[in-house]
């Protein structure tokens, strides 16, 4: 492509830091939560609340891996966007159909009729 | 219109609708608006039932609101279309209008005024989904239970409040009689793939699905013969998978239950002749099969007094056909896919049960009325009445069975003789 | 691009684009935000049937084996780790360390997908749960099955970016030696992989029925020694394709097409995240 | 077209053109069918799109047709019943995957760089693929018709168990399945590239509030495509499973609940329906400036509202689902939500109008059909609204009063949109015009044999009629409405068979026009029609929204500017030129084939691995392998090109 489209922007060169270490520690914390997190179902707790501390630790993961492996902390903040668009849109569509599918309507008929 | 039931009402809510719909029409002449009588057997606006009268008040909101919306916009768009309008050649090159951008407190006035309008939807909708999902609270109780099932391509109806010692619960097919006056609650299962159960002038549809518990309510305000059909698409005949409900009052319908529950009637040589005649016309296919106009619309008697008359033995029968009906009923091995009580071999499940269909007033799924002809043009060849039934591929194809004149005769007989 | 030298490489910033994002970058987000949806439904559909599991479906906790999940999931989040140091050395120019950090990110990526296959026939054919015979097999075999084909897809496009990597620089790609090379170095490396895979699995597989030890081995090794030759011989070849052949055409302005792998390949292992959670930790709880 | 790009003269390969091997050759052919093939130009390809579209729609009409003809009178004979379900299962998927859909894409591909000023989209090979790969979903789907399993016949939303193997034993659903997968694949495909087209190639000076509508609407469009497809594609995926491999997704008496399919599918399938609009709203937001000659009253706005309908069109699936039993909440919360996207519509409606307002309109046929989309879409859309309350819609679902709404919105909505479009940007596709006369006399054609044939629908519906059904009785009070409907298609098949022999007279015979006839508003008016196969010569700078109407009003600044950067283009090496390639096209040849094998080969019964069937899948993956790898190894470099040619935007106009 010939001419700079967004010449003006801003460049930003503040974080030459060496990322190995980081990457590293991510790394042993991501090792280390799994590991609680095998530990964790086995606790005697409320259900309810091993399922959420459960849902928690994996949604930890889950940010530690795109902010950081994934690079969106030091990425333009568009790409953070796009990817939530869809992650916004594919949790929703998960959330709506386990709660129709939760609800006495849709009991499949086997576990109505005894 | 010479049935009593509808012609009161029918008036009133034909100019309502001509009102509201023929008003967006834009028709040209009247002629055309004659083609628009939405009181056919199955017309959603002609109801005669509170679940469907609540939709279809919720429709004439929808109706109007959306109405009156679209004489505003489209005035406007008129006006502007015609206003702005560049008359001649010349004007398409002048200066150009001023460029102007857009006013954000027009915008917000007009979305509050949608919203307004989708606030007088809105709430007479959810009102009615509550109202309309299952029998009010207050009426339980009263509530009468049926169980329909679908299956490629006819209904099978439960009674699971009548059960016959050895059999189960009271079953029919294709034709559904309830009690009027009282909210009935069917339960609606599918045996097979969807199906979905539509009585429109009683109620909206609701599907049959595998693997799911449905539910429908409906009640019938007073005594009436309607026209149902299977409203999800189910394969090969879905258009011809169709059903009728009757509502008869409540001693008429007891007494339909007392005799329904009777095993078959055994018509031997000697026994009492029948009384009564019934000839009755149903309107429903008069001649599948060549390009005819069908029946008129019109009916001798009306349809519910047809069907009462069908309860009745016919006078002219002869026993002798009968029995060997009976016998060629077993032989043909019709008997290994339907059942009939009181015909200890004939215990099928596959078809509908035929312990009286002599009593119904259509058969095939509510395709054929219930006559000789059209029952023997069942029998004769399933195949060319209703394309790719299971009578035919999974019962005539496989066990070859062929029907002769006279077996088709005695086979007639027979079943009509079931009251 | 090909007008920037690879000094001044921004690799955050590329200006022939209207936002200074790398095109494949931005493909490859807005790939990955489709593919959420993708293993959202996938993922719904798993859990919608164990919501309401069918009578007679066997229990999952007495199929599942905890520990083999466990060590697979670690080994991925450490195969990730590996991707990112990739990603990291080509940016700052440094192919050895890329090399090696891609191959253990292939070596990684491999030991998961041996766990899967190890897994899957363990369930078959000890635990009688098949795709078919009943839905939890079909959900689970499905959502792990189309996850684990994620992972391969990435295994093979790591093993080309490799490959990718001894591109000669100048007239020498040319010659259309380069094409038969690279052709012939997939060969290998796959031959070489699914060698190791048989052989690994193989001695896992006589292990669990006599017990680790050198007997085994030797027992193993005397049945199986066309294979080991094979895997030897591969290893031998893979080392032949990496000696070192002059200047090669992969540097800093390569660094994006790596990074949008790598991107891939961490995207793959967070959907794994969801589905160690969701489809494993999740039956444990009572 | 193919003129044109004749003309324009490949002018010497330069250093950057390497000797290849012979594998890796690289096409030049400007011409013939070898340049076809091998086209990544995203003019070429969306002519590509364009043909295959109006094809696919003849094919769709003519299905339409024979439906209208079997519903004529009452008891008719003139199909069979399974022949009737084939037709309406093919005239749907074929009208929106195969006609409106691919229809949209030409539009994508064609203006859509153009109106942001760039080159070419960014993945350019991509995009030829995704054509390629769109053509074998169409041959897939249509395969049917010339073997004996037939067409399929599962209905456009193909709702299981029907289309199990239990209830469809042949082949006719795998191809169904088959086809749209791969239809699925090439709309991801080339919505990706859309995408990073329009975030990424815009020219300097084209910020996002300054992108022409046309280009926003590609991008929702794009974004809702690439966040729904994947939501069918697992649907057919589980689908495809319990077909070859006997999985229990839907399989009831293995567990499967079959109403699964159907959230799978309407996830997908009303996002779907948004797909085939937004591009059309697009198109008349383009229109209606130009001809009432005024900017578009509330831009942000509009661009707003449109985004906001993709978005919410994600939370609305199951008002297709009102009468699968869903309990009072789910019903509830789906009728409201689906009640709230009338919102933003209607501020499109509003805008349109006001955009109307104080202009001076000029009553060309691509306003016509304009005009008729607002009319016509309107309707459409209250009868959306009529549906979304719940309950009126349990009297509504599957009657022809829901046949009325679609088809208001699809061809009073979106066919409209896209016949104006292509009345619209003729001149600057090939340089030609049609005759305002001709064009005139096909739009009232059009107009009124679709509202003879699609407003009587809505009664029929009320009179109780379901849909799909292939007969009726003649004294359900349905005849006269059907036969009215079947003379309007008629009418209708007549006004589309003229303005498609008109289209054609003047693509060969047409009065031939200077740039820019409407006088236009938007940065593609501004290139020589038709438009070289680099597009713009120098890049332009953007200093506006409708930046050609700026321009127009500014000629001296943009001459002055435009000289400048030509210099420092000059200063670079020429016009870089992605080199053509054979790859995709073989890919999708590889794709033909295993698709082939899945979809219609037989399973041979015997036992072992090699079967006619895994054969056939095998080769076709090998050959897509192969075509891949070979792809990825020729890379994605170019040539430059030095065009002499005058710097436009100085001196033309009208
Ligand atoms: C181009 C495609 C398209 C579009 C744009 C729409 C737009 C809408 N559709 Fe439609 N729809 C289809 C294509 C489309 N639909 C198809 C193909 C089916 C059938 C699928 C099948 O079963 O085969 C279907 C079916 C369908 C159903 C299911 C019916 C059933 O099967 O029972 C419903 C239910 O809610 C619905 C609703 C709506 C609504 C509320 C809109 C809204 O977006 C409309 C909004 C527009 C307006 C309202 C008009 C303009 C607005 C104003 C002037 C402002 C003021 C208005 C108000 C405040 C009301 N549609
Ligand atoms: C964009 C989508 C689109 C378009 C453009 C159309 C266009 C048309 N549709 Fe279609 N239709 C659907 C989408 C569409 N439809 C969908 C989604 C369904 C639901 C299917 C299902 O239930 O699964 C459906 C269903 C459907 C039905 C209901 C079938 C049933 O439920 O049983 C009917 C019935 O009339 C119908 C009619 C028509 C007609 C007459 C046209 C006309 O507009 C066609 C106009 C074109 C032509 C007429 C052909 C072109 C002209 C020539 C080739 C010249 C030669 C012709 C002459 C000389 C006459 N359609
Ligand atoms: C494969 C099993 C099978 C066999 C054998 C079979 N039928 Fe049927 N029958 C059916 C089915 C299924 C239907 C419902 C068909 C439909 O409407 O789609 C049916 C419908 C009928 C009906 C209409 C019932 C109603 O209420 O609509 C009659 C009458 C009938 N069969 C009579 C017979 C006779 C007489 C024979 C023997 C000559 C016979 N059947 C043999 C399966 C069978
Ligand atoms: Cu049953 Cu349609
Ligand atoms: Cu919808």
């Amino acid at each position: 492509m010939s001419s700079p489209a967004a010449a003006a922007s801003a460049h930003d060169h503040g974080h030459e830091e060496n990322k190995f270490q980081i990457f590293v520690q991510i790394a042993m914390l991501l090792a280390v939560i799994t590991g609680i997190e095998i530990i964790t179902v086995y606790l005697p707790f409320a259900s309810w609340l091993l399922i959420w501390t459960l849902v928690i630790f994996s949604a930890v993961k889950f940010l530690f891996v795109i902010f950081i492996f994934m690079h969106l902390r030091w990425d333009k903040p568009f790409c953070t966007i796009l990817f939530f668009i869809g992650l916004f849109l594919g949790g929703g569509t998960m959330w709506a159909l386990l709660k129709l599918f939760g609800a006495a309507a849709s009991f499949p008929l086997s576990s109505v009729v005894k | 219109m010479r049935w009593p039931i509808l012609s009161a009402k029918s008036t009133a809510l034909r100019a309502k609708t001509a009102i509201a719909l023929a008003g967006a029409a834009l028709l040209p002449g009247c002629s055309w608006i004659r083609a628009f009588d939405l009181n056919g057997h199955q017309s959603t606006i002609d109801v005669e039932g509170p679940v469907a009268r609540t939709q279809t008040n919720l429709f004439y909101v929808t109706c109007w609101v959306t109405l009156v919306l679209f004489i505003i916009v489209g005035a406007v768009l008129a006006y502007a279309m015609v206003r702005f309008r560049a008359k001649t050649e010349a004007d398409e090159h002048a200066v150009p209008p001023p460029q102007g951008h857009g006013n954000p407190l027009v915008e917000v006035g007009l979305i509050s005024g949608a919203v307004l309008a989708l606030v007088i939807i809105a709430v007479p909708t959810v009102k009615g989904i509550f109202y309309t999902y299952d029998v009010p609270e207050v009426q339980k109780g009263e509530a009468y239970q049926v169980t329909a099932t679908g299956y490629q391509w006819w209904f099978k109806f439960e009674y699971p409040a009548e059960q016959i010692a050895g059999h189960g619960a009271l079953t029919t097919g294709n034709e559904l009689v309830i009690p009027a006056g009282r909210p009935i609650h069917i339960n609606l299962r599918s045996m097979d793939v969807m199906h979905s159960f539509w009585v429109p002038k009683l109620a909206g549809k609701v599907d049959m699905i595998p693997n799911r518990a449905n539910l429908l309510w409906l009640e019938a305000e007073h005594p009436g013969y309607y026209w149902g059909q299977c409203a999800e698409f189910c394969g090969e005949s879905h258009a011809v998978m169709r059903f009728r409900v009757i509502a008869l009052a409540p001693s008429e319908f007891n007494a339909w239950l007392n005799s329904q529950m009777a095993p078959a009637r055994d018509a031997h040589p000697g026994a009492q002749p029948a009384t009564a005649e019934a000839t009755a016309q149903f309107a429903s296919v008069r001649s599948f099969g060549q390009n005819e106009t069908g029946a008129t619309g019109a009916f001798e008697v009306s349809p519910l007094d047809a069907w009462r008359r069908k309860q009745l033995p016919d006078s002219n029968e002869d026993p002798a056909l009968i029995a060997r009906g009976r016998e060629l009923f077993s032989e043909k091995t019709c008997s290994t896919c339907h059942t009939i009580r009181g015909n200890p071999s004939a215990v099928g499940i596959v078809g509908p049960e035929l312990t009286h269909v002599g009593s119904r007033s259509s058969i095939a799924g509510g395709l054929l009325d219930n006559t000789p002809e059209q029952l023997r043009r069942w029998i004769h060849n399933p195949e060319a009445v209703k394309p790719g039934n299971k009578m035919w591929v999974t019962g005539y194809v496989p066990n070859h069975i062929t029907l002769s004149a006279g077996d088709e005769v005695c086979l007639v007989s027979y079943l009509e003789s079931l009251k | 691009m090909s007008s920037i030298s690879a000094a001044d490489i921004d690799h955050h910033h590329d200006p022939s684009t209207s936002t200074g994002i790398p095109n494949k970058k931005l493909l490859m987000w807005t790939f990955l935000a489709s593919d959420c949806m993708f293993f959202g439904c996938l993922i719904s559909t798993h859990l919608i049937y164990r919501l309401h599991p069918p009578p007679g479906v066997p229990a999952a906790r007495q199929i599942f084996s905890i520990e083999l999940t466990s060590f697979s999931t670690f080994i991925l989040l450490m195969s990730s780790l590996m991707m990112a140091l990739a990603v990291n050395a080509i940016q700052k120019g440094n192919l050895r360390s890329l090399r090696a950090s891609i191959l253990t990110t292939v070596l990684f990526g491999s030991i998961f997908l041996g766990c899967q296959v190890y897994e899957f026939h363990n369930f078959v054919y000890e635990k009688h749960l098949t795709i078919t015979n009943s839905i939890l097999g079909t959900t689970f075999f499905t959502l792990t099955g189309t996850h684990g084909t994620h992972v391969a897809v990435g295994v093979l496009w790591l093993v080309l970016m490799y490959i990718r990597s001894f591109k000669p620089a100048g007239a020498e790609a040319a010659k259309g030696t380069w094409l038969l090379f690279s052709f012939a170095h997939l060969v290998v490396f796959a031959a070489t992989l699914i060698l190791t895979g048989y052989v690994v699995l193989g001695v896992a597989r006589a292990g669990q029925a006599d017990g680790f030890n050198l007997k085994m081995i030797g027992t193993y090794a005397g049945a199986q020694y066309p294979a080991l030759i094979a895997t030897l011989i591969g290893f031998l070849g893979l080392r032949w394709f990496a000696l070192p052949r002059g200047e090669v055409d992969f540097d800093q302005r390569n660094a994006v097409d790596v990074e949008m792998m790598g991107l891939y390949w961490h995207f793959v292992d967070i959907v794994w995240i969801v589905i160690f959670t969701a489809v494993y930790l999740l039956e444990y709880i009572s | 077209m193919a003129d044109a790009l004749a003309k324009t003269g490949f002018l010497g390969k330069e250093e950057h053109a390497p000797t290849k091997t012979f594998v890796l050759w690289r096409p030049t052919a400007k011409t013939g069918l070898m340049s076809w093939l091998t086209t990544v130009d995203h003019k070429r390809i969306g002519f590509l799109y364009g043909i295959s579209a109006l094809f696919f729609f003849l094919v769709g009409g003519v299905e339409a047709l024979l439906i209208r003809i079997q519903l004529m009178v009452p008891n008719n004979h003139f199909l069979t019943a399974q022949q009737y379900n084939e037709m309406f299962t093919m005239h749907a998927t074929t009208m929106i995957f195969l006609a409106v859909m691919p229809l949209s894409a030409a539009f994508f591909n064609f203006i859509m760089p153009l109106q942001i000023g760039a080159r070419d989209v960014a993945f350019p090979r991509l995009n030829a693929f995704s054509f390629w790969v769109f053509l074998v979903g169409a041959i897939i789907l249509n395969i049917g018709w010339f073997i004996h399993d037939g067409a399929p016949n599962g209905g456009w939303f193909g709702y299981t168990p029907l289309t199990t193997k239990l209830y469809s034993p042949n082949h006719a659903i795998d191809m169904w399945v088959m086809g749209l997968q791969l239809l699925g694949v090439a709309s991801i495909a080339a919505s990706l590239n859309f995408i990073v087209t329009i975030i990424n190639l815009r020219a300097p000076g084209m910020t996002m509030m300054r992108l022409p509508v046309f280009t926003w609407m590609t991008l929702v469009t794009a974004f809702l495509i690439v966040l729904s497809f994947p939501a069918i594609t697992i649907a057919l995926v589980e689908l495809m499973m319990d077909r070859l491999f006997g999985t229990n997704f839907f399989e009831v008496s293995g567990g499967g609940m079959p109403i699964l399919w159907t959230h799978l599918f309407w996830v997908f399938g009303h996002p779907e329906v948004y797909i085939l609009i937004l591009p059309a709203m697009g198109i008349i937001s383009e229109i209606l400036p130009t001809f009432a000659r005024k900017p578009l009253f509330g831009y942000p706005i509009v661009v707003f509202s449109g985004a906001s309908i993709g978005f919410l069109g994600f939370g609305v699936w199951s008002h297709h689902m009102f009468t699968t039993g869903m309990g009072t909440m789910g019903t509830a919360a789906f009728s409201l939500t689906t009640m709230v996207i009338a919102v933003p519509t209607g501020v499109k409606i509003f805008n349109w109008i006001g955009t109307l307002w104080g202009g001076h309109i000029s009553m060309r046929t691509p306003m016509c059909f304009a005009l008729g989309f607002i009319w016509m879409f309107m309707i459409g859309g209250f009868s959306g609204v009529m549906h979304a309350a719940a309950p009126a819609d349990a009297e509504q679902h599957n009657s022809y009063f829901v046949v009325a709404h679609f088809h208001y919105v699809l061809i009073g909505g979106s066919l409209f949109a896209l016949l104006a479009g292509i009345h619209y940007w003729f001149p600057l596709m090939f340089g030609r015009k049609v005759s305002e006369f001709w064009g005139k006399l096909s739009f009232w054609l059009v107009f009124i044999g679709f509202n003879v044939t699609f407003f009587p629908m809505h009664f029929l519906g009320l009179n109780g009629m379901p849909r799909r059904t292939f007969t009726y009785d003649s004294n359900m009070g349905w005849g006269t409405g059907n036969f009215v409907a079947t003379m309007g298609a008629f009418l209708l098949g007549i006004g589309v068979g003229t303005y498609f022999v008109v289209m054609v007279y003047t693509f060969f015979k047409g009065e031939k026009v200077a740039k820019d006839p409407w006088d236009a508003r938007t940065l593609e008016w501004g290139l020589p029609a038709p438009p070289p196969e680099y597009n713009y010569l120098v890049i332009p700078t953007v200093h506006a929204r409708d930046d050609w109407w700026y321009e127009k009003h500014h000629r001296s600044e943009v001459a002055a500017e435009r000289a400048v950067h030509a210099k420092e283009d000059a200063a670079h090496g020429g016009i870089h030129m992605p080199f053509q390639s054979i790859y995709p096209f073989i890919a999708g040849v590889g794709i033909l084939v295993g698709a082939v094998g899945i979809a219609v080969v037989d399973a041979d019964p015997g036992p072992g691995l090699v079967g006619r069937k895994l054969a056939t899948c095998l080769v076709g993956f090998a050959i897509l392998l192969v075509a891949s790898l070979l792809w990825s190894l020729e890379g994605n470099d170019g040539y430059h090109i030095h065009p002499e040619g005058e710097v436009e935007g100085d001196g033309h106009g009208h």
